[in-house]
């Protein structure tokens, strides 16, 4: 078993050995990567997207799809864990893993800041780093936090029931409305208008998706944990 | 001339939806009989309806679809594919007499009745086949619907023949498959409505490949040594089946796929330039010698009659080997002849053993007393397959030994005169101890098989004494296969 | 008024993910219409692609620009005549979804009823996207949608087993995920686009052809991991069995056709690109093919377990598309795109019917389910129609298919494929003949098999048509490949047949 | 970085990814075995983000004070797409491992082939 | 001094990477791999990708982390052998 996989390992290691000596080196400027599709957005992104940050304007204009697609992976994620069988009973389970008393108290000294920062990633987003994704990831360590201090019951009550499915699909279905809306604005799936006076109607599009990414991507992983520790 | 007519297509149909009828019908006795029979009926008058035509030279045609250019199902009765149909068509509806009264109290038996119809559907498919294409389709039909019927004791006896059965069929069904794919990146097409499609310049090797992957394929079914393996076991099945499958059925369609490659897809000129036949003869009169010379020793009656069969079935190929009209004649009427002959004995048998249980030939002494009428029905038949002049099977060894000498090879005149004497050998001492010897439980009076069995085996042995004494009676099998042979060889065949 | 069918391409990714999205919604307040629900979304994808089909039949092949960025610059979707097996997946769905009916009111709790169904049309939409988008990164996100949910699936059945099986096709299938992803990247940093046309036309002379090469291996190998070509097939066979019989026949019939369509994309890339020497690439390939179909149906020869017998099946079937696609030959890559569909809708129909048989008696060995033909005569019908179409045999579909491949190896000169080809089938015909035996002409050795009555007809009913279907396709005869072939003959080196 | 015509941090990645391989071919415990996958995927997310780099570069954000060159957006983007698919999957991969657990007992592969 | 930096910062990965491969105490595994994460985001902070460092600081070695965590503590601690 262990000879095989280390001659696996050799045979993989001498390939990317060989595939990256014709590499383009990666620090230099001219590089293909730079140069094609790379350089439009940096020209143009700003003004065919107004957003100034270029990773955002990729992630929910110019290949939105994708985005879309991903979020629809997470919710395949959660879905999938739903669907297994359940290991045990509830009533087995422990109502929370033990946590020494340290870490409850930074967790609860820190959770209002953690939500805080959450919260300024996903509006100032579109010109610094952050967005929804990166919202939605601190909600979910959030959720996830706050369910090692406040228990599973505790945590289970942030969430109310009957919204819970709801919020779990917000963002698969906050990207369908949009681009429905895009759809209906400008003729394409997903299309974000340019003109000058639907600004707005853009920048609330792209708010959004934003939103959504952040509060269902959060959710999501409360829930995934959730499920996981029930 | 051809003319675009729908019958050819519906004759395998009928048996088709009779089957579908019969499956419908379930444990309700009569309905089964009903359709059986009437779609046999049917299914006759309709290819006896298309025999004048055919005997004027009209080809009926009929394409059912094509997928792409020289690839589809179509059908086309020439009149090879007629003499065939009618020979099958005549034994379905016998057959199925027969059976109504053999299978009395069989469980599954519409099961028996369905898959037996779907295979004469299969057999006058294969007869009507335009293409090799659709040759093969009802070919390996053919092989999925005998297997039911072969295996229907469900002892583990019959299980095991029937998977026999099975690996040598497929094994054959995948080389006609071979032999098909080839043959139609080398020509083209797949029609056997020419005297042979192969181009010449095709190359040796591909040709070669192609010869012996079709021969092998249909060779398997026409039970060619050393292919026969499956026959033999085969005997397990219900004696209707047995019947069917030897005489028209399964070792018929082999044979007659074997005809069909030697004068459709090669033709007659192609193989006489590239030698191909020769083994193929030498295997043939191989297989008559030994297959007889087997009959010889086997004292169970079906299993004496299954190498009888061996060994008659390669009379049609060495004919077709030879080459020449008067061999090509012999070949095709021994179709007939042997389909006739055979089906009398295997009825002859299964009434014996359904009326005394015997199923041996040492068990036979006396037998001639207690059913006078279904010997000499026997006897007629070995009669026919002895040669005895005017009985069915000295016109094929006639025709055969001519044309043996047409093709300058007369070592095989030697061969019929060998063959003839083993056929005496095995089946007169049956005929001998059925009329001369004693039984040893004494006299037990006449105990005829009952009516059902009887008259099936009747008309099957009046028609190999007709078809001996009536051989230059238009409208007779000899005038079909006259025509049939004018085509292959695009000469009109003398008769002598 | 002429509908502009090209509009509604995303949708049909769309509305099913959408679809999916609700199903959990609408389970929280009432389980038992997740079902149905699940059954409309399919219908009105169903109604999409029969549109977006319709097109491509008409106009040819079409694009779409998401959001309306053209070319390189966003993400485009291509339909063609190859990606239009779309339509029959998506039917496909309509008979699995309702027979699955039956199977999850009694095998699962209510609460994973919405679960289960969203997972079926996220299966669905991820191949659906799969198959039509133009971009690379792209598919890799539709590829990861399918297969996550497909691991998921195969886990749903059972607990302990189940759950093992599905972590091992996790295991393989994330890696051969990774690999698309590494190959897509490496692409991208050769090209500076995701575009498949677009880097097909930038992978000129002048790109180093080691990490090219290392690219191509890269995707290949993770599509022949989806597609479960021998040797690396070692994930399929526990998954495929172990899994509840409508997701096996999901998960079998179609989602290792993802494998295969990944693998048309990438050699159409690759062939417009000129950039790795693909003469040698298709030899392996129809060596690989030809591999997988003997030792597939060699291996089902000697199973027991009825499923595990149709898993072994679909490797040598997918075995005969690789080896189609592998000939380069214009016939026998139009035969194995028919395959495609032609399997799926084959093995749709074994799997259904060996869960049909399953669930009436708790039995799930053939030597268990000895003569279930009698109690069961319809669906021993439909299992023994599904078997004569997968060997193949005139005039089902599967021949035409076959014989199609085969033509296409005398026509490439390669006749030793040929000869595979004709002798794998007939091993094939082997373990189906076993099977017909076993449950016709063996006497039941259970009571409850011998007493076992008719599936209902929620299972009954889609049985029935997908038997029908596999006649029908097959007096369809030459016009499925009459339809693909325009799309095929774009990817070979050679016109058309 | 190139210190004699290697590419450090593509070597660096090509190490990772191989690491990665090993732990998931040559350790029996499952979630070891996870581990190695996520290592193999971080590594690929490396090597994309590396490969968007540029000399000297600002992060693709066009706010004042920002001077071009600029990193490459398109390779964050897709990093950050992966990342959230890597997580769905090993969160999957999780769940079924504690469910094999519940049966098994165990989490070593070659003590689950053994078992029926 | 950025050269500097970096090949500490990859040295530290690699070292981490084993550190993973190497730890018997699934724990231990588990936290070092979400120390590698951690080293992985200051790299790509620093060359110019912030986006990618703040999710892979939340997602890769945050969520990943607890799951993992929950994982382990629902299953056993101990790498056999």
């Amino acid at each position: 078993m262990k000879g095989w996989a280390l001659a696996l390992v050799v045979v993989v290691a001498a390939t990317l050995a060989i595939g990256v000596q014709g590499l383009p080196t990666h620090d230099a400027p001219e590089a293909p990567i730079h140069d094609h599709v790379g350089a439009r957005y940096v020209e143009r992104g700003v003004e065919e997207t107004g957003m100034r940050n270029l990773v955002g304007a990729v992630l929910l204009n110019y290949r939105g799809f994708d985005t879309m697609v991903e979020v629809v992976v997470i919710f395949t994620a959660l879905a999938a864990v739903l669907a297994l069988p359940r290991a045990g009973s509830v009533a087995d389970a422990p109502e929370a893993l033990p946590v020494s008393p340290v870490v409850l108290f930074v967790v609860r000294l820190l959770a209002p800041f953690i939500a805080l920062f959450a919260i300024a990633l996903l509006f100032r987003g579109h010109v610094s780093p952050g967005g929804g994704f990166q919202a939605g990831a601190l909600f979910g360590a959030l959720f996830v936090a706050l369910g090692l201090v406040l228990g599973r019951r505790g945590a289970a009550r942030l969430v109310p029931e009957r919204a819970r499915p709801w919020l779990q699909a917000a963002a698969p279905l906050t990207f369908a409305a949009v681009a429905a809306l895009g759809w209906a604005l400008t003729g394409s799936f997903l299309g974000f208008p340019q003109a000058p006076e639907l600004h707005a109607v853009r920048e609330a599009m792209a708010l959004a998706l934003e939103v959504a990414i952040a509060v269902g991507g959060g959710v999501i992983l409360g829930s995934l944990f959730q499920t996981m520790e029930a | 001339m051809g003319v675009v007519d729908p019958r050819p297509l519906l004759a395998p149909l009928i048996s088709f939806a009779c089957a579908g009828l019969v499956f419908a019908a379930g444990r309700n006795a009569f309905w089964r009989r009903f359709w059986s029979l009437s779609a046999a009926a049917v299914k006759l008058a309709l290819v006896l309806s298309m025999l004048p035509g055919t005997l004027r030279g009209v080809v009926y045609t009929f394409d059912v679809v094509a997928f792409t250019p020289g690839i589809g199902i179509a059908f086309r009765a020439d009149a090879y594919g007629m003499f065939f149909a009618l020979v099958s068509s005549t034994l379905w509806t016998l057959t199925t007499i027969y059976a109504i009264g053999y299978m009395r109290g069989e469980p599954d038996r519409s099961r028996f009745f369905g898959f037996f119809a779907l295979c004469v559907s299969t057999t006058v498919g294969v007869a009507f086949a335009e293409n090799l294409l659709t040759f093969f389709l009802f070919y390996e039909t053919l092989t999925i619907c005998t297997y039911p019927l072969v295996v229907h004791a469900e002892t583990p006896e019959a299980l095991r023949a029937g998977r026999v059965y099975l690996t040598y069929t497929l094994i054959g069904g995948g080389f006609v498959l071979l032999g098909s794919v080839m043959a139609f990146d080398a020509a083209g097409t797949l029609t056997l409505a020419q005297p042979g499609i192969l181009p010449a310049d095709a190359g040796g090797a591909t040709l070669a490949t192609i010869f012996a992957a079709l021969i092998v394929g249909f060779g398997v079914k026409a039970a060619i040594m050393p292919l026969h393996g499956w026959l033999p076991l085969a005997m397990v099945a219900p004696t209707p089946v047995s019947a069917l499958l030897h005489a028209v059925a399964v070792v018929k369609v082999g044979a007659f796929g074997v005809t069909r490659v030697i004068y459709n897809v090669f033709g007659v000129e192609l193989l006489q330039d590239l030698g191909f036949a020769t083994p193929l003869a030498w295997l043939a009169a191989f297989t008559i010698l030994a297959g007889s010379a087997i009959a010889l020793t086997q004292d169970h009656l079906k299993r004496r009659l299954a190498y009888s069969t061996i060994s008659q079935l390669s009379y049609i190929v060495l004919g077709a080997a030879l080459l020449t009209p008067f061999a090509a004649t012999a070949a095709i009427l021994h179709v007939a002849h042997q389909a006739f002959a055979k089906i009398t004995m295997f009825f002859v048998v299964g009434a014996i053993q359904r009326t005394t249980g015997k199923t041996r030939v040492s068990e036979l002494a006396g037998i001639g007393a207690r059913m006078p009428w279904s010997m000499a029905a026997f006897t007629i038949a070995a009669l026919s397959f002895v040669g005895v002049p005017l009985f069915a099977g000295f016109v094929t060894k006639w025709y055969l030994s001519l044309g043996a000498l047409q093709a300058g090879a007369g070592v095989f005149v030697g061969v019929m005169l060998v063959s003839s004497l083993l056929n005496a050998a095995y089946w007169f001492p049956i005929v001998h101890l059925a009329y001369f010897r004693r039984a040893d439980g004494g006299d037990e009076g006449v105990h005829e098989a009952p009516p059902l069995l009887l008259v099936p085996i009747l008309i099957c042995a009046a028609y190999v004494l007709l078809l001996g004494l009536t051989t230059q009676v238009p409208g007779m099998p000899f005038s079909v296969a006259q025509v049939a042979v004018e085509r292959a060889f695009a000469v009109p065949a003398v008769v002598p | 008024m002429s509908v502009a069918w090209e509009q509604l391409l995303p949708w049909a990714v769309a509305l099913p993910f959408v679809g999916a999205a609700l199903t959990p919604v609408l389970a929280a307040r009432s389980p038992r219409w997740t079902g149905p629900w699940a059954w409309g979304v399919v219908l009105a994808t169903v109604a999409v692609t029969v549109g977006l089909v319709a097109h491509v039949a008409e106009a040819g092949a079409f694009t779409y620009a998401i959001g309306g960025w053209s070319g390189a610059y966003g993400i485009e979707l291509r339909f063609d005549r190859f990606a239009a097996w779309v339509l029959p997946l998506s039917l496909l769905f309509a008979v699995i979804v309702p027979f699955s009916w039956r199977y999850v009111v009694v095998s699962l709790e209510p609460a994973r009823w919405g679960a289960f169904y969203a997972l079926l049309l996220l299966v669905m939409g991820g191949m659906i996207g799969f198959s039509i988008t133009g971009d690379l990164f792209n598919l890799f996100v539709f590829m990861e949608v399918t297969s996550l949910s497909s691991y998921a699936l195969v886990a749903v059945g059972g607990r302990g087993v189940a759950a093992w099986a599905a972590l091992k096709y996790l295991f393989l299938g994330a890696v051969a995920s990774l690999l698309a992803l590494l190959g897509t990247a490496l692409l991208f940093v050769l090209t500076g686009s995701l575009n498949l046309a677009d880097v097909a036309a930038r992978l000129g002379p002048d790109v180093a052809r080691g990490p090219v090469l290392i690219a191509f291996a890269a995707l290949v190998t993770s599509f022949l991991v989806k597609a479960a070509v021998f040797p690396l097939h070692v994930w399929l066979p526990d998954a495929h069995a172990i899994a509840p019989s409508p997701v096996s026949a999901v998960l079998s019939g179609l989602v290792v056709k993802t494998g295969i369509v990944g693998l048309v994309r990438v050699v159409q890339l690759f062939h417009a690109a000129d950039a790795v020497p693909l003469a040698g690439f298709h030899l392996a390939l129809a060596w690989l093919g030809a591999v997988s179909i003997v030792m597939g149906a060699f291996l089902a020869i000697f199973q027991d377990d009825l499923k595990l017998m149709l898993a072994y099946s679909t490797i040598s079937n997918v075995g005969y598309i690789v080896l189609g696609f592998g000939l380069a030959a214009p016939y026998a890559a139009v035969g194995a795109s028919v395959h495609v569909v032609n399997h799926a809708l084959i093995k749709t129909t074994l799997f259904l019917a060996a869960g049909a048989l399953i669930h009436q008696t708790g039995f799930r060995t053939l030597s268990d389910l000895r003569g279930v033909a009698r109690a069961m005569p319809q669906t021993a019908a439909v299992m023994a129609i599904g078997a004569v179409s997968i060997v193949g045999l005139p005039p089902t579909a599967g021949f035409l298919c076959k014989w199609y491949i085969a033509l296409g190896a005398f026509e490439a000169d390669r006749a030793p494929f040929g000869f595979a080809l004709v002798f794998g089938a007939l091993f094939i015909f082997v373990y189906y003949i076993r099977m017909v035996n076993a449950l016709y002409f063996q006497a039941p050795v259970h009571a409850r098999v011998a007493e076992a009555t008719e599936v209902p007809w929620s299972m009954r009913a889609p049985l029935l048509l997908l038997a029908a279907s596999c006649l029908v396709l097959g007096l369809l005869g030459g016009a499925p490949l009459a339809f693909v072939e325009p799309a095929v003959a774009g990817v070979l080196p050679v016109g058309g047949p | 970085m190139a210190p004699f015509g290697v590419d450090l941090d593509y070597v660096a990645v090509a190490a990772l990814f191989c690491i990665g391989l090993y732990m998931l071919v040559a350790k029996s415990n499952l979630l070891k075995k996870l581990l190695g996958l996520n290592v193999m995927e971080t590594s690929v997310f490396a090597f994309i983000v590396t490969s968007g780099m540029v000399e000297g570069g600002d992060p693709p954000l066009l706010v004042a004070g920002a001077q071009p060159p600029f990193a490459s957006p398109i390779p964050q983007a897709m990093v950050l797409t992966g990342i959230v698919v890597v997580v769905s999957v090993t969160a999957v991969a999780l769940s079924l491992i504690v469910q094999i657990y519940a049966h098994y007992g165990t989490l070593e592969v070659d003590e689950l082939k053994e078992r029926p | 001094m950025s050269d500097l930096f970096d090949a500490v910062m990859l040295a530290l990965l690699l070292a981490t990477a084993l550190a993973v491969a190497r730890a018997r105490d699934l724990v231990a595994a588990v936290v070092l791999f979400s120390m590698y994460g951690l080293t992985l985001c200051l790299v790509w902070q620093h060359r110019g990708a912030p986006d990618v460092a703040i999710t892979e600081a939340a997602v890769g070695a945050g969520v990943t982390t607890v799951l993992f965590l929950i994982a382990v503590a629902r299953t056993r601690r101990e790498e056999r052998r």
